[in-house]
């Protein structure tokens, strides 16, 4: 799962900043339940992990307020063979002009590109958030200057936390996503201003 | 690139019973795809196309409500790629994935993963594909359910003494086959005992050299045989009913190119004997979903089973033709829990369906032809279907499978349906590729296409009749 | 300009039957010139279109054996210049000449022509077009034939005192209308007899004003009317069948834009009466070809003769999908002398079809919209026809009607047909002129239309809604 | 029904050469059958003859070789209401430029005219015939100079024989048609080098 989503090392031909892919023990929190529920009890803690545990999740986390919880099973491997105790990170694919790649029609809806500005878009599907969790600060934010390698959001998806990293060096200039919101498969997420 | 977009929908309106699912995705591209997308339209269900970077343009992704890009065009990238998938429907609030057919459709561990992110698969249990889709497996299965399978020998055949024995038990001609071949290699026909020994040690010999292992096995060897299916639906409460055959013996490499239903040769008798065991060998599975049971016919009217498809099938459209079931919507029933909306007693075969596929492929050579559709013009009129996600400009991205539309006819009877047949070809204008069109319109004016004298062998010696007469195209 | 061509056409296949003609000239363009072209096809007859210099690239040329250019773009020049049409034929040695609908369809003096030129004229004689042509002589027929009229007067209504006894004769509410009149003016409904001494007066006096005629007539009138009209179709040997009927009511200035059979509204035992009535009335004259028997059904169930056209109709095709029969081949074959090829018995209405017309017009003010099509994508998938001739890039003549496709439906009942012409309507791709498809798609989802409680005068109230909520285009 | 064929005079709006419609009395033969039969006995002239009396027909020639036979009927006269005893003469369309008539767009398939080439063409569908009888001289051949009025050919249709005269006066260069071939509406018979 996490190869395919290297694209940028696979693909570039160019000596480009080529961030490597690198691993994590620490795990994002879930996105948490960001709904009025402010307080919480202990029964309804119970009747939270007992529904977490007829359903077949691997792990739960949860937070409100100041409560956070988490819950980890240690029952069959998910039938997917994703690494499922640690988060994903993963590169966001490079800039792939189309004499790279001509399989890929450039996006005839894409305006036309300032020069000197890089988009930093999105290797998967998932939810976006620029955080790792509701109440820090976000990885990044415009004006921020970032590096290769640097973690600039979170994009969940299947309840995993994927970390997806700058691929150049340069100024954030816009977050192009609102947080919270889903994101597809090569859709604009930053704009980065190189040098 | 643009993201996720959800599109207008008119409020469903007051009639329409209650849509089995608020939204379903659609994990699939191109004719099969908008069809699953126009089914659900008629229910009232939300729908949500995924599609790769080639297929930005694509029709199945204009007509859904929503649309997410899942990868780049590859579809080991894009449309294989489970968790781009699933994502898409987590995100979009996708309450069930209808896969279509090829892709993940016959893909067990995607079911489980639907299954443990509380999406509804539309489609069978993994372990019923699980089941169907080992050979082994599946055959030990119809043999208990009583379905008759190809004679054979009982695994492997070590000496030349037990393969003259097994070829008395199960008659001439017989075929020894290499159990790790393939591609007609390490594999003999023989016709008497006489010249058993030689190839039996012949076909050993060549299946060492092929593949560095020389197990071998026989099996009936059947010489003209027609591809019989019969298309099957079971719901969850343990219904299963036949929806009549489908005759798909005019095939390239086990490619199919023409189907129709109903058969021309099988008599009432033999119809409702290779459809009752159909519906047993579903039943001994407690198969639900669509599905198809492929045999095998030889000219003495036995059958024995080949395999079966646990997804909704290319040529679905010549039994919706001439039994008026809109499978795919059943399929979607099904899956929401509702029992079949029809018993046996309901299902009428009612005149003749005869499917072309066209492929952007040579139509002699069969070299693929993928390109800028730069004309186009699908015929229409009485009698004709056409299902097909092309448009006049669509360009057809090289990574997918070549075939661009199913042109189906419907006539009272077979003669109508080859007539139909033949004027929608002669009405259809694709330019800027090729297509298998002009072979389509040759086969429907051969007389064994019209008499319904052919087996699966049949393509082989038309496309030798061809080489010797390449001028005939009747374009 | 180009000669006459003949394009190679393939050798007719053994198993069709002998075709009844060899060569048949289509006298029409459009979407029936092709319709006509495709039976032939299917039949095994060969094909000559005749146009218009507005129309050279036009389908019906493209698919048709040969090809004659007969005018310029007016239709009178054209498509109704008779001696022209029959050079045509004759110069390609053409039997017989098929007139679609509209045209030369319904002219006496044509079918007389082909007649003396030895030409055979696919539809009734020349008396029996002249026969119902008029009114006042097919009323009598009619009369005669004990098919219900429009009670009226006899003739015109001379003082108040007669319109009070005439109208007490057929009760009210009455319509005066003056003999010389149209377009409403002159023309008075009146609900009791206090107030028709006035109205009678002023419809005279508005009638000299506007025609100067003064002379009035008066009919019942019908508040809500629904126009049924019923197919029949009969051969020379005095066989005559009904194919059940067509619901029309939903029309614009008699213009119909949406037909349906069966009608939502008729009892089994009300359908038998029409029908039974119209192939009384159909026998009357000596009927043969297809024909159609239009009447007026009032709320009460009580149903008048409007009129007879002696033609294939525009909507026949929802006709032929709920009875399975194909009109345009029975027409070919009853020309060529042959029996009716099913009896009344073998007429089975099964499931629903409806037809949208598909008009180049402004969807809302029905102003044309001739021009050039820039994108086209006709739907497809089960259940749905198009009859169409119209391809992208495709240029729209001023000069001609504006239908530029019929689209129908077809499903196992009312409700799934009308899901089915609503996903027809949403994957539905005209672009580069207006049309009158999202119309249709408002009317689909209209409550009125669901449930059929319609009449001729629903659309003039639909409209008045549209005009109050124009914002409502669900595409 | 010759009115409407008489499409020159209607629409030109330009002092160009306008041939006025002319009535002539001379009724030209009909096509001949020019088949391989060269020699014809009584009993085949008998059969043909009593062929003809079960069709239609108003007048039937034969040739073959140097036997010439011509049959006419006395009987009903033709439906529609054409002045059967005579042939109708007309002129050809003038040239109509796409500004004079703008409904009817150019031919597609035309090649590029060459300066100073009029084409005159079909006013009508019918059967092309360069003489007024199989044995006379054409009316016109290449290399002929022809003036307004002129008669260039019949054209047979609906049994009538139709006289074409040129629109313009000029040398003929060409015959465009084979005789006895049948032309549709607009079809060009002849090139006329105008002068």
């Amino acid at each position: 799962m996490s190869t395919s989503r290297k694209k940028s090392a696979a693909t570039k031909k160019t000596p480009a900043p080529r961030p490597a892919a690198k691993s994590t023990a620490t795990k994002p929190s879930a996105p948490a339940v960001k709904a009025s529920i402010q307080t919480i009890g202990l029964e309804e803690i119970k009747s939270l992990i007992a529904l977490v545990g007829r359903e077949p999740f691997q792990e739960f986390e949860f937070e409100a307020g100041d409560m956070r919880f988490r819950i980890r099973k240690d029952g069959p491997a998910p039938v997917f063979q994703a690494p499922a105790a640690a988060p994903i990170v993963m590169a966001a694919p490079a800039p792939s002009p189309a004499h790279h790649i001509p399989s890929v029609p450039a996006a005839p809806q894409a305006p036309a590109d300032e020069p000197g500005i890089h988009y930093v878009t999105s290797p998967i599907v998932g939810t976006f958030y620029r955080s790792s969790n509701p109440t820090a600060t976000p990885f990044t934010s415009p004006g921020d200057f970032v590096k290769p390698g640097q973690t600039l959001c979170i994009i969940e998806a299947m309840k995993l936390m994927n970390e997806i990293e700058s691929d150049v060096a340069g100024e954030v200039v816009k977050v192009l996503v609102e947080n919270g919101t889903p994101v597809e498969y090569g859709e604009r997420l930053f704009a980065v201003r190189i040098g | 690139m643009g993201a996720i977009k959800r599109k207008a929908t008119p409020a469903p309106a007051a009639h329409i019973d209650a849509p089995p699912f608020k939204k379903v995705l659609i994990a699939n591209r191109g004719e099969i795809a908008l069809r699953v997308i126009l089914a659900c339209k008629e229910m009232g269900i939300q729908t949500v196309a995924v599609y790769s970077e080639a297929d930005r343009n694509a029709l199945h992704v204009r007509f859904a409500d929503e649309e997410v890009c899942i990868g780049p065009a590859p579809s080991s990238k894009s449309y294989l790629n489970i968790p781009q998938v699933i994502a898409a429907a987590e995100v979009t609030g996708a309450e069930a994935i209808h896969p279509g057919y090829g892709f993940l459709s016959e893909n067990a561990h995607f079911v489980e993963v639907c299954l443990a992110c509380g999406i509804t698969f539309i489609g069978p249990s993994a372990e019923i594909i699980r089941r169907m889709g080992n050979k082994a497996q599946a055959k030990a299965t119809m043999l208990e359910a009583g379905v008759p399978l190809m004679p054979g020998s009982d695994g492997l055949v070590e000496t030349v003494e037990e393969a003259l024995v097994v070829a008395e038990q199960i008659g001439y001609p017989v075929i020894v086959k290499a159990s790790a071949g393939g591609g007609g290699r390490g594999m003999r026909i023989c016709n008497n005992a006489e010249e058993l020994p030689d190839l039996y040690n012949t076909a050993r010999t060549e299946a060492k050299g092929a593949f560095g292992d020389d197990s071998v096995y026989m099996e009936k060897y059947l010489l003209e045989p027609r591809h019989i299916e019969v298309q099957i639906m079971g719901d969850l409460f343990g219904n299963v009913v036949h929806l009549g055959e489908r005759e798909c013996s005019i095939q390239r490499r086990h490619q199919k190119l023409i189907e129709e239903s109903p058969s021309a040769v099988l008599t009432p008798e033999l119809r409702q004997r290779i459809c009752d065991t159909a519906v047993r060998a579903a039943k001994a599975v407690g198969y639900y979903n669509a599905g198809t049971i492929e045999f095998l016919l030889d000219k003495r009217g036995d059958f024995f089973f080949m395999e079966m498809n646990t997804r909704v099938q290319v040529e679905h459209p010549v039994t919706e033709l001439v039994t008026g079931i809109d499978i795919v919507k059943e399929q979607l029933r099904i899956a929401a829990g509702q029992k079949l909306s029809f018993t046996q007693a309901q299902v009428v075969q009612k005149g003749h369906a005869i499917e072309c596929r066209i492929n952007a492929e040579d139509p002699y050579k069969f070299t693929p032809s993928p390109g800028r559709i730069s004309a186009l013009h699908f015929p229409g009129g009485p009698g004709i279907r056409v299902d097909t996600a092309m448009h006049q400009d669509a360009v057809i991205p090289p990574h997918y499978d070549s075939m661009v539309a199913k042109l189906i006819a419907y006539g009272a009877d077979r003669s109508e349906a080859i007539a139909r047949m033949r004027r929608a070809l002669d009405t259809l204008v694709i330019e800027g590729i090729k297509t298998t069109a002009p072979l389509h319109r040759r086969i429907m004016d051969h007389p064994d296409f019209i008499s319904g004298a052919f087996s699966t062998k049949w393509m082989e010696t038309f496309m030798e009749e061809m080489k010797h007469n390449p001028a005939g195209d009747p374009r």
